[in-house]
């Protein structure tokens, strides 16, 4: 084969452009959809671009929220950019985000820095997003498994390290628990469900669990694996296994009744949005007014609550530069608080819709934004 | 080989071993024959205490070696039994390596084909929830990054190739071509963080941009292409420099005009194989480019969905319920393979067709 | 007649070099001296990014034991997985080295190159993908084996985890990773081996094994230990195959067949940038600085062992 | 066109090794001269540093000076490159450009150096150079194909072609025949006794033979012993040289009595 360096040339170049044509074309689920008729309440039709950042807790939440959103108001684009909680409460505090996702409520520092963020009204902080974490587990011949808040300390705590432990027997008498080793598997990356994980041990069982709170896993020892899929999949491939993950992803795996006062409740949306009903209100005085952290009742009593759930919220100013960026966010909030936006999120990340009590607090908040001046 | 051996001066065997070797020595088939035996004992104890494939891997060249060891032993004495061991295990050694690669190529072809449809090459993941969607976005992104990279690296690893082989010389030469060869062993979520902290300097923390990636790709693919280039252009023959010259012609245009393209197919194949190199890079995409969900075709703003990235998040964060996602990861990893092996292939025939013939 | 200048044609005004010649030698020589200023610059940013983190109090580190805890483990972890990745990786090179320049027929010989080289072409992801989903399960009953009968050994004392997450399989992982690189290295010098040596030895009356023990090996042995350095250089850097498969819990343990590993600085990295901010950030870059000088120092280490060779054997 | 050469006080160095030392010769126009002497004595260096490309050797460097008609070639201002445009040169193995066809290596020369020129003109250049090179008649039917497809004596002259094709003054043949059959030596032979009309022709060749029957002049080349500089020991007429030469050491390797 005989060619002149010319004839190469030609034939390299057809090549790329012929790739690049490739590019010509656009994804095929991106084309703006106009048929969509709006179903909210909303009757202006906006336009323009809202930026958050924050926990990728509520990332699975967030893509719901933003493809209901956009048959709503197509002309809007909402971008959410999943750099973890503290990233996005930094680069909300710093002006880079209309928004942030958080797992956890602004302290004290930040507060004085969302002043300067936000101007003297400061910020709204609202949960929108409850997960309920299911202790799930892998064992032959288990189907139901009902676990007291010590037990659950004792295990992760690896105290108790066999199935047939009698602590793990007086709570399950009908169980025929075999002579398995556990294996504990937990996060090996720092996440919001660790945290809320360890705070409910250190709340619920404080004898059995002597670690402090964190999002980093504190006990050595044990599987880790990373993310929530993949403390899935480390429970599912081995008999004898046990973790805590978001109850959406547990899947086929086996979902333990977790202690609350004298009886034991499955982990379910209304269980988890209960008990959230039932937390009180940080009492903080400093705290601006339409923040709303909320204090979890994890060693709650109250029957039919369950304590183990993951709060993520969302933080915003109350007054912002521009009426555009005012009525972006009043109107993605209001669809985010309604029952609709958190029907979405249930389908889109399965987490347990709040509460009316909730959404009248949101509903206050999100008519206090306002432009600054 | 002669017939003939030399008394030896070490073995003890040495009085007992055969004066010519093909009165003893097995036949062909034997040692082939004997190591399937030991294979299939292998298998047979592996069944019995509950089939593992690792498990029978390591029984079956364990067993099947040391039975073509024995026989040999008995039937042509030490040293050969010896020299048929070895081969065993050096035979075994390359079956070995070939269990990883047909295993993964046979898993990811598996797991991969479940989703390699038209939408997935059609649809990018914004607004996808579960089923659906796919990787358009990643794939464009991919491609725009490399594409990128590949300009940032070749004309740089280019004309460093021909510094060092056209004009260099002494203590600079050295240097470069040292430190040229350790470049090539920067761990690339280094040359991720380079790009990061580069950028962070600029821009400030949080930073996420394509050309962040191309740059820390480019520190990857630079040495390569360096290398390769380097190597090709020295085989370009020195007499058609002189010829050149000698016709008064300069000597960047002797380059450019005669040497570039009597080597240009040397390096359209170095090229190639050092795209192939970059193009699967994970780690520092993960951390300067990050993720999206929509179609970002510009790399000066913002993050930008690249291939492995997306085939990572959506296997370790995938929505509910997780199989689409972990079918989507798949489909992406069995792509990346196939653009990998694709450009090795696309390299190869470059170098079969496209070099001139130098007719000698 | 030195003075003295004809005119002519030709203009003899000209500089001896060219502009043509000026630039484009310039570039040359600059993009030289650019890749030089890249590898400065590589260690200059890392060095400025990681500072804070340097000078922070020990309470603001992850951790809050200070720099140095926070690193030791990662840097164990590292050192131990791409240890066990050279030790497994290394005999198994050489052998298919010698396979294919020794023992495979010659007209196959090529191809079956390619075959190992093949396996340096899969990006890492995918060894993590496979590596999480098909190689650790089906490692398990061996570890559960080794636990049992080899229990005594600090190494395999388990328990063994139920997944087989877990350093050994990250350093099989690994392993089959650099094979590529030590066997392709290891062949070069295969092939250089002066035919006169081996027919020596094969007059002599040498099996084929004894020429190779006689000729081959110790003529390679430095091509070997710079392949396996350059192996080992790569396998410390190794990120996100490392990143998938590995069950982290930290600590420092040479239970290699247990839940509880140490990470590695490249994995750490990976799996905990994307979410960091502050000084998290500074602290993963600092790790990723000393990465940077350990590869550093081994690649230099190995080039300077591969070239002293290549020295050697430049006669022919 | 064809010009004289002067040669004065000549010392050709490659680093600090003195490689040729001190040559003082003339070389006359439309003549050949040959150069001859054994393996090693500087003869092909020297020839190289006639239209420098001795000095692309790295390290490679020249004292003294090389006058042609009065235009100093190593003089501070003057361009390496316009010299070799002015001096071809012609090497020992064949070395056409693989890249291009046998009209395209015609024609580098010119095309290299970006010269602007016609269609036309341009195919009358090629025809012209190949003609001069005897070769046009085999190859006018295939112009477009590679010059590597040729045989080795035509690829020599097609190298002639591309030599002559930008009109230099002095054509320099390094050995141009060693790695040719007798036959195409015979034809590269008559053709260098046609180009000697237009041009300054020096040859290096290691067959005397071939120095005898077609050179004016001839240059004996020797060294003292390995690592001493190569010295021009003797320059006469060819016959003078081949018949009575002046010093010993000429006689003897002429007649094969050489160490």
């Amino acid at each position: 084969m005989k060619l002149s360096t010319k004839t190469r040339a030609t034939t390299l170049s057809v090549a790329l452009a012929s790739t690049l044509a490739l590019a010509a074309c656009g994804a095929s689920n991106e084309t703006a959809d106009t048929a969509s008729s709006s179903g909210t309440g909303s009757s202006t039709e906006l336009s323009g671009t809202l930026v958050g950042a924050g926990a990728s807790s509520q990332q699975a939440a967030m893509q719901g929220w933003t493809a209901g959103y956009s048959s709503a108001q197509p002309g809007v684009t909402v971008n959410y950019d999943p750099v973890g909680s503290g990233g996005g409460r930094e680069q909300f505090l710093a002006g880079g985000t209309d928004f942030a996702g958080s797992d956890a409520a602004l302290d004290e520092e930040e507060l004085a820095q969302a002043e300067e963020r936000c101007g003297p009204s400061g910020i709204f902080e609202l949960a929108n997003y409850i997960a309920p974490i299911a202790v799930v587990y892998n064992l032959e011949g288990v189907d139901e498994l009902n676990l007291p808040p010590a037990v659950i300390a004792g295990i992760f705590n690896q105290q108790i390290t066999n199935w047939n432990d009698p602590a793990i027997a007086e709570a399950n008498p009908d169980a025929t628990l075999p002579d398995l080793p556990i294996t504990p598997v937990n996060r090996s990356d720092e996440s919001g469900t660790t945290e809320n994980f360890t705070e409910y041990l250190a709340a619920a069982a404080p004898d059995a669990w002597p670690h402090e709170p964190s999002g980093d896993w504190p006990v050595a020892g044990g599987e880790a694996a990373q993310g929530t899929s993949g403390v899935v999949s480390a429970v599912g491939a081995g008999n004898g296994a046990i973790g805590y993950a978001d109850l959406s992803q547990a899947g086929d795996l086996g979902v333990a009744n977790v202690g609350v006062g004298d009886e034991f409740v499955a982990p379910t949306a209304e269980a988890a949005a209960a008990v959230v009903e039932n937390s009180e209100q940080a009492d903080d005085a400093d705290r601006p007014e339409h923040s709303y952290a909320i204090e979890l009742a994890r060693d709650t009593s109250e029957s039919g609550n369950y304590p183990i759930v993951l709060i993520s919220y969302h933080v915003g100013c109350i007054e912002y530069e521009d009426q555009e960026t005012v009525d972006l966010v009043k109107d993605f909030m209001t669809y985010v608080v309604s029952e609709e936006g958190q029907q979405a999120a249930a389908e889109a990340a399965g987490s347990a819709p709040i509460s009316d009590g909730l959404r009248e607090q949101a509903e206050t908040a999100i008519d206090a934004i306002t432009v600054a001046g | 080989m002669s017939v003939q051996t030399p008394t030896p001066t070490t073995g003890a065997s040495a009085s007992t071993r055969p004066q010519q070797k093909h009165e003893n020595a097995l036949p062909r088939w034997v040692p082939l024959a004997v190591f399937a035996a030991g294979a299939a004992l292998a298998a047979l104890l592996s069944a019995l205490t509950g089939f593992n494939v690792v498990l029978f891997v390591i029984y079956a060249v364990v067993l099947g070696t040391l039975a073509v060891y024995v026989v040999s032993r008995v039937a042509e004495g030490r040293r050969r039994a010896t020299d048929r061991l070895v081969t065993s295990v050096v035979t075994a050694a390359f079956g070995i390596a070939t269990v990883p690669l047909v295993a993964l190529v046979w898993e990811v072809i598996g797991r991969g084909s479940e989703r390699f449809d038209g939408e997935f090459f059609g649809a990018s993941l914004q607004g996808i929830i579960g089923e659906g969607g796919g990787a358009y976005h990643a794939l464009m992104g991919t491609l725009i990054i490399t594409a990128l990279t590949t300009a940032l690296s070749v004309p740089i690893g280019l004309l460093a190739a021909i510094y060092l082989v056209e004009y260099a010389q002494g203590r600079l030469k050295r240097a470069i071509t040292f430190f040229v060869d350790v470049m090539t062993g920067i761990p690339s979520i280094v040359a991720g963080l380079f790009a990061y902290a580069l950028f962070v300097l600029i821009f400030g923390p949080g930073i996420r941009l394509g050309i962040m990636g191309a740059i820390a790709l480019s520190v990857l693919m630079i040495p390569v292409v360096v290398r390769s280039a380097e190597e090709v252009l020295k085989l370009v023959p020195n007499e058609l420099r002189e010829a050149s010259y000698a016709l008064g012609v300069p000597k960047w245009r002797t380059i450019t005009k005669v040497v570039l393209p009597t080597a240009i197919a040397g390096i359209g194949t170095g090229v190639t194989l050092a795209i192939a190199r970059v193009i699967g890079e994970t780690a520092p995409l993960l951390i300067t480019v990050g993720i999206t969900n929509a179609t970002n075709f510009d790399p000066f703003d913002g993050r930008m969905a690249t291939l492995p990235v997306y085939a990572y998040y959506q296997l370790t964060q995938p929505g509910v319920p997780p199989q689409f996602a972990i079918d989507r990861a798949w489909t992406a990893a069995l792509l990346l393979i196939m653009l990998v092996m694709g450009l090795n292939v696309v390299a190869r025939l470059i170098s079969r067709f496209f070099a001139p013939k130098t007719g000698r | 007649m030195t003075a003295t200048r004809t005119p002519s044609d030709q203009s003899t005004t000209k500089p001896p070099r060219r502009p043509g010649d000026r630039i484009f030698a310039g570039s040359a020589k600059g993009a030289g001296i650019l890749i030089l200023v890249i590898l400065a610059g590589v260690a200059a940013f890392l060095m400025a990014e990681a500072f804070p983190a340097l000078t922070a109090p020990a309470e603001e580190i992850p951790g809050e034991e200070g720099l140095v805890s926070y690193i030791a483990p990662l840097l164990f972890g590292t050192l131990l997985s791409a240890v066990i990745a050279l030790v497994v990786a290394t005999p198994l090179a050489v052998a298919i080295a010698l396979f294919i320049t020794h023992y495979a027929p010659r007209r196959m010989a090529q191809g079956l190159g390619y075959v190992v080289d093949l396996l340096a072409a899969i990006p890492s992801i995918v060894y993590g993908f496979w590596g999480i989903f098909w190689l650790a399960p089906k490692l398990v009953p061996f570890y559960r084996w080794l636990e049992e009968n080899l229990g005594f050994i600090p190494l395999f004392a388990g328990p063994t985890s139920s997944t087989g997450r877990t350093m050994l399989t990250v350093g099989l992982v690994l392993a089959i990773m650099i094979l590529p690189i030590i066997s392709a290295i290891s062949r070069e010098v295969f092939r250089q081996v002066p035919t006169l040596h081996k027919e020596a030895a094969l007059a002599l009356g040498a099996t084929r094994w004894e020429m190779i023990k006689m000729a081959v090996i110790p003529y390679g042995k430095s091509g070997i230990i710079g392949g396996a350095m350059l192996g080992l250089g790569r396998a410390l850097g190794e990120t996100m195959a490392v990143a998938i498969i590995l069950s982290v819990s930290g600590g420092i343990t040479f239970n290699l067949i247990s839940s509880a590993n140490p990470a590695t600085i490249a994995a750490n990295i990976a799996l905990d940038f994307p979410e960091s901010t502050g000084i998290d950030v500074n602290t993963l870059i600092a790790s990723g600085l000393a990465l940077f000088v350990i590869t550093l120092a081994v690649n230099m280490l190995a080039r300077w062992i591969v070239n002293r060779r290549a020295d050697f054997s430049g006669a022919n | 066109m064809a010009k004289r050469i002067d040669v004065s006080d000549l010392n050709i160095y490659y680093g600090s090794f003195r490689a040729v030392e001190g040559v003082n010769v003339s070389i006359e126009p439309r003549s050949i001269t040959a150069l001859i002497g054994p393996s090693g004595c500087g003869k092909s260096t020297f020839l190289r540093t006639l239209n420098r490309m001795h000095e692309v050797i790295p390290g490679a460097r020249v004292e003294g000076k090389v006058v042609m008609d009065g235009q100093d070639l190593y003089g501070a201002d003057t361009d390496p490159v316009t010299v070799r445009r002015q001096i071809g040169m012609v090497f020992q193995r064949p070395n056409p450009f693989p890249t291009m066809s046998i009209y395209e290596n015609v024609a580098a020369g010119l095309r290299l150096n970006s010269v602007k020129m016609s269609k036309s003109d341009m195919d009358d250049l090629v025809e012209r150079s190949l003609k001069g090179a005897n070769l046009w008649e085999e190859v006018k039917d295939r112009l477009d194909r590679p010059g590597s497809g040729l045989s080795g004596g035509q690829q020599q002259r097609l190298c002639i072609a591309r030599a002559i094709a930008v009109e230099p003054d002095v054509l320099l043949m390094d050995e141009p025949c060693s790695a040719l059959d007798p036959i195409s030596t015979l034809a590269i032979e008559d053709l260098m006794t046609e180009l000697k009309e237009r041009f300054t022709i020096v040859i290096v060749t290691h067959n005397m033979q071939q120095a005898a029957r077609v050179s004016e002049q001839t240059g004996f080349f020797n060294l003292n012993g390995v690592g001493q500089p190569g010295r021009l020991i003797e320059f006469n007429p060819t016959e003078k040289i081949f018949s009575n030469p002046d010093v010993k050491a000429t006689e003897d390797y002429i007649s094969g009595r050489f160490g």
